[in-house]
């Protein structure tokens, strides 16, 4: 039984994805064994250095979910804006878009355009 | 809702219509009706019943009565007069009519005046789903009815 | 001329049952005047089933005590018996969203679609 | 016993629907009871697509020996209800028996604290019922009745934390939103009894010509079945009922949208296959539909701070591939050439993508639902550093976001890369809609993993444990099913989605015996 899945221009088999994962890997490791060795997890070596300010707790610091990608959000503001007024969460909107493509989907089917 | 017109007419009703009820499902494979509609029919006696007496009492009463387990059997009982079918030929197969058993009388050809012991599974079927159906349709009202009174006295 | 508006009386109910569930549910603020929105629609639909069914001069399939007549004249039964299966399915689906309006009001103090939906976005 | 493996396959888990509520508040039986009968079922559905394969097409009348009626006359027509089971049909099944599975180990840990279980139980196996009876039904009527069953049993499921206003809400919205589609189903299979007299699929797909009130009648079964799939802009019930409802449901509710699609694909391919003008418009309708629900769900899907709320607009997105894949294929169905040349492929991606989507969807609104078990919210603000507290959890989360950002091994790389192939056949730019789709998935993922998992552990947390073994064993299963499908696409493909898809393409086979027989 062979394990490739050919596509209409390219093809899979797990047997390739193994070999570069091992190539890669490989590649990884060169570059990770030219590291400083002298780097120590136990010492003073992992604190932030904040310009000699007391670190904050870890709870302030942490990045919440909501500002993550602000700055994404921020520059299609106009596209969610709309977004956010379509999805009103009033379960009359819900049957009324249905009402409207529905109509839309019909009209398309019956010839009309 | 529980004034003495309505109790008087209930208890000359309610009789009534159970017996209509248990009627309509019976001859639901010689008569119109059948099954859901003598369950809805026996169900709306229960539920005049219900509504025309004080929460607590119908709270006491409804407590000992299995309309979950009554409903369950119905629903189990038809699936297994629908196996049943399974040893002539397929799934809810008549395997009863003409064999002689109960309801398994023999079917006459054109018009007539309508035999009881006929049908085969189909009375079987009717007084299973008449079953789930008065006691399905009676606990929806029954659970209604009990949450509503309660907000009511509570109000 | 007279006697196609009689054929088609049911059908232009049936139409104008569905223009009214649709507005009752896309324009009513009363969660249980929504409900009401959808058996209308529900009776719409069963309404252009039954009268599909309907066929001129034909008998109610049941021998039990038959007029002489009416053998070879009886119709099939299939949309009776959809309808029926319509409305059973109906009332399961009506006791359920009345179910949930109760809680609803219980959760939320209002049945005004415009202030249930704390789902949103 | 084998041919009746159709009637089985429906009237088992409603045995085990109706034997439930017998349980009462033996809540460990009653779930233990459900995981055995939702496991017979996947072997029950395992053996109906060997049956399939080998057999060809399952026919099973209720009630008689012949679907035909032959009047004195010599008029034949098929009156009886019958379930007619294709490849396509029995791919389904597994899908719907193997999520339940799933679900009823994963609930009986995560719901154990609420009460009134043996009816959550019972509506599980009642959804599950009405799922397969949807996809396994040759006759309209029934499509309809499974679709209100599948619909009254997953609301009940969504609303059924009576104790949250919002479970409510969501319920009945969903409630609302199936049964008017349902209902609009209903008046067109009355349109297509008033027509044609009959309510079998084979029969109509016959028989159906091409006038107006088909037509309509196809238009408002197509709007009906993709607000149930959950198609933009009709989507706005998806993610309500996803998030309210409890993580153990979440699989058979996934089925039970996909079921809606199936019914989308059954009606475009076998009931108007044989009106060729009008078919590559309906492609196009369905590309373009696809096209605008993946990218409307994830770009609103980045923007959401609520864990399953998020995976629900994604689940919304991935609806998308598999409606621009079967689009594709639709467009071309009446060219040979093309068909064979990329066609078949695409609706292979489409359905592929059906249950990888199924799978991992599934394990990541699971893993959410793990981390809602554990933190007791689903807010991704309040949330960090559950990583090193959740480890098998973190693992299962981290499969999970590779496949559905089609990440190789995973398996969603296999269908959206047989997707991207062809889509660009068609047109380019529906590819490029579908890549930057999968470039946001990635980016909406690396935040929830970034801000759930990764960064500083908290003190609220500091005594959270891992969640319980059932869980653990559900969510494992998902993730195994995730890399074996990744690793080995082509066979996947090769016994399961090409007969479906081949089924779907020869639809001429379905009708052959044309309701006669």
């Amino acid at each position: 039984m062979s394990f490739t899945l050919t596509t209409p221009s390219g093809f899979w088999n797990p047997l390739f994805w193994v070999i570069f994962l091992a190539l890669f890997g490989l590649i990884a490791y060169l570059i990770y064994s030219r590291g400083n060795p002298s780097y120590k997890k136990e010492s003073d070596q992992v604190r932030p250095y904040l310009s000699g300010n007391i670190e904050p707790a870890k709870e302030k610091v942490q990045v919440k979910a909501g500002d993550i990608y602000w700055g994404f959000i921020e520059a299609l503001k106009g596209y969610y804006k709309i977004l956010e007024a379509i999805h009103t969460g009033d379960i009359r909107d819900y049957i009324l878009w249905y009402l409207g493509v529905g109509a839309i989907v019909t009209f398309i089917l019956i010839g009309g355009v | 809702m529980t004034t003495t017109i309505i109790k008087t007419t209930t208890r000359l009703l309610a009789p009534l219509i159970l017996v209509f009820g248990s009627y309509i499902i019976l001859h639901g494979h010689l008569t119109p009706g059948g099954g859901f509609q003598g369950g809805a029919v026996f169900a709306s006696g229960l539920i005049l019943l219900i509504v025309a007496n004080v929460r607590d009492k119908v709270q006491k009463l409804f407590e000992k009565t299995p309309l979950t387990q009554l409903e369950s059997l119905g629903a189990l009982g038809f699936l297994g007069i629908g196996l049943l079918g399974l040893m002539s030929y397929t799934f809810l197969k008549n395997a009863i009519a003409n064999s002689g058993f109960l309801f398994g009388g023999t079917t006459p050809q054109g018009i007539n005046p309508g035999y009881l012991n006929t049908g085969g599974t189909l009375s079987y079927l009717n007084i299973f789903v008449g079953t789930k159906v008065l006691a399905g349709l009676t606990s929806i009202v029954l659970i209604f009815f009990l949450i509503l009174r309660r907000e009511r006295d509570e109000w | 001329m007279n006697g196609s508006l009689f054929v088609n009386f049911p059908f232009i109910v049936v139409a104008l049952l569905l223009a009214l569930g649709f507005y009752t549910i896309g324009f009513k603020r009363n969660l249980i005047k929504v409900i009401i929105g959808v058996e209308i629609l529900e009776g719409a639909v069963n309404m252009f089933i039954v009268a599909l069914g309907y066929v001129k001069g034909g008998y109610a399939p049941i021998y039990t005590q038959a007029p002489q007549e009416a053998v070879g004249k009886m119709v099939l039964p299939t949309p009776q018996a959809l309808t029926l299966t319509s409305i059973v399915i109906g009332v399961a689906v009506t006791a359920l969203m009345l179910a949930f309006a109760v809680n609803i009001y219980r959760h939320y103090g209002t049945l005004d679609v415009t202030r249930v939906r704390r789902l949103r976005g | 016993m084998i041919e009746h493996l159709p009637a089985l396959m429906v009237a088992l888990p409603l045995f085990g629907a109706f034997i439930a509520p017998l349980f009462k508040k033996h809540y460990k039986g009653v779930s233990i009871w459900a995981i055995f009968i939702t496991g017979i079922s996947v072997v029950l559905s395992l053996l109906l697509m060997k049956e399939v394969v080998t057999n060809g097409i399952i026919m099973y009348v209720f009630g008689a020996d012949k679907p035909t009626l032959v009047l004195p006359s010599g008029y034949a027509v098929p009156i009886r209800i019958m379930f007619e089971v294709d490849a396509m049909g029995a791919f389904m099944a597994i899908s719907a028996t193997l999520m339940s599975f799933v679900g009823a180990i994963y609930s009986y840990s995560h719901v154990k604290k609420d009460t009134g279980l043996e009816k959550y139980y019972a509506l599980l196996m009642l959804l599950e019922a009405g799922i397969l009876g949807m996809v396994l039904t040759g006759d309209l009527f029934n499509l309809f009745v499974f679709l209100e069953i599948a619909g009254i049993a997953g609301s009940a499921l969504v609303g059924f934390r009576n104790y949250r206003g919002e479970a409510s809400e969501a319920g009945i919205k969903y409630l609302m939103v199936s049964s008017v589609a349902s209902l609009m189903v209903l008046f067109a299979v009355g349109i297509f009894y008033g027509q044609y007299g009959n309510l079998n699929l084979a029969y109509i797909a016959k028989n159906v010509s091409f006038n107006m009130v088909d037509m309509i009648a196809l238009g408002l079964l197509f709007a009906s079945f993709a607000m149930k799939c959950g198609a933009v802009p009709m989507h706005y019930w998806v993610p309500d009922a996803y998030t309210e409802v409890p993580a153990g449901i979440n699989p058979p509710l996934l089925v039970a949208t996909y079921a809606s699609l199936y019914a989308l694909f059954r009606v475009s391919f076998t009931l108007f296959a044989n009106v060729v003008i009008d078919l590559a418009r309906v492609g196009w309708i369905m590309s373009i539909l696809g096209v605008l629900t993946m990218f409307i769900g994830v770009t609103m899907a980045l923007i959401q701070k609520d864990v399953k709320r998020l995976m629900s607009y994604h689940a919304i997105s991935q609806t998308g591939y598999m409606l621009l894949g079967v689009g594709v294929g639709l467009t071309v169905l009446h060219d040979p050439s093309k068909l064979a040349e990329f066609g078949r492929d695409a609706m292979a991606g489409g359905v592929f993508h059906i249950i990888n989507h199924i799978i991992y969807k599934s394990l990541l609104l699971m893993t959410a639902g793990a981390l809602f078990y554990v933190t007791g919210t689903r807010n991704l603000n309040e949330m960090g550093g559950l990583a090193r507290k959740m480890p098998i959890t973190t693992i299962s989360f981290m499969v999970g976001a590779a496949a559905i950002s089609g990440l190789p091994p995973f398996n969603g790389f296999a269908s959206k890369f047989l997707i991207y192939e062809t889509s660009y056949r068609l047109n380019p730019l529906l590819t490029v809609f579908a890549m930057v789709t999968s470039v946001l998935t990635l980016a909406s993922f690396v935040k929830v993993f970034a801000s759930a998992f990764l960064g500083p552990p908290l003190e609220k947390f500091e005594n959270k444990r891992e969640v319980p073994k059932p869980m653990i064993v559900a969510m494992l299963i998902l993730a195994a099913l995730c890399i074996l499908f990744g690793l080995f696409p082509n066979v996947v493909l090769d016994k399961l989605v090409y007969p479906a898809v081949d089924a779907l393409i020869n639809f001429a086979q379905y009708h052959s015996w044309g309701g006669l027989a």
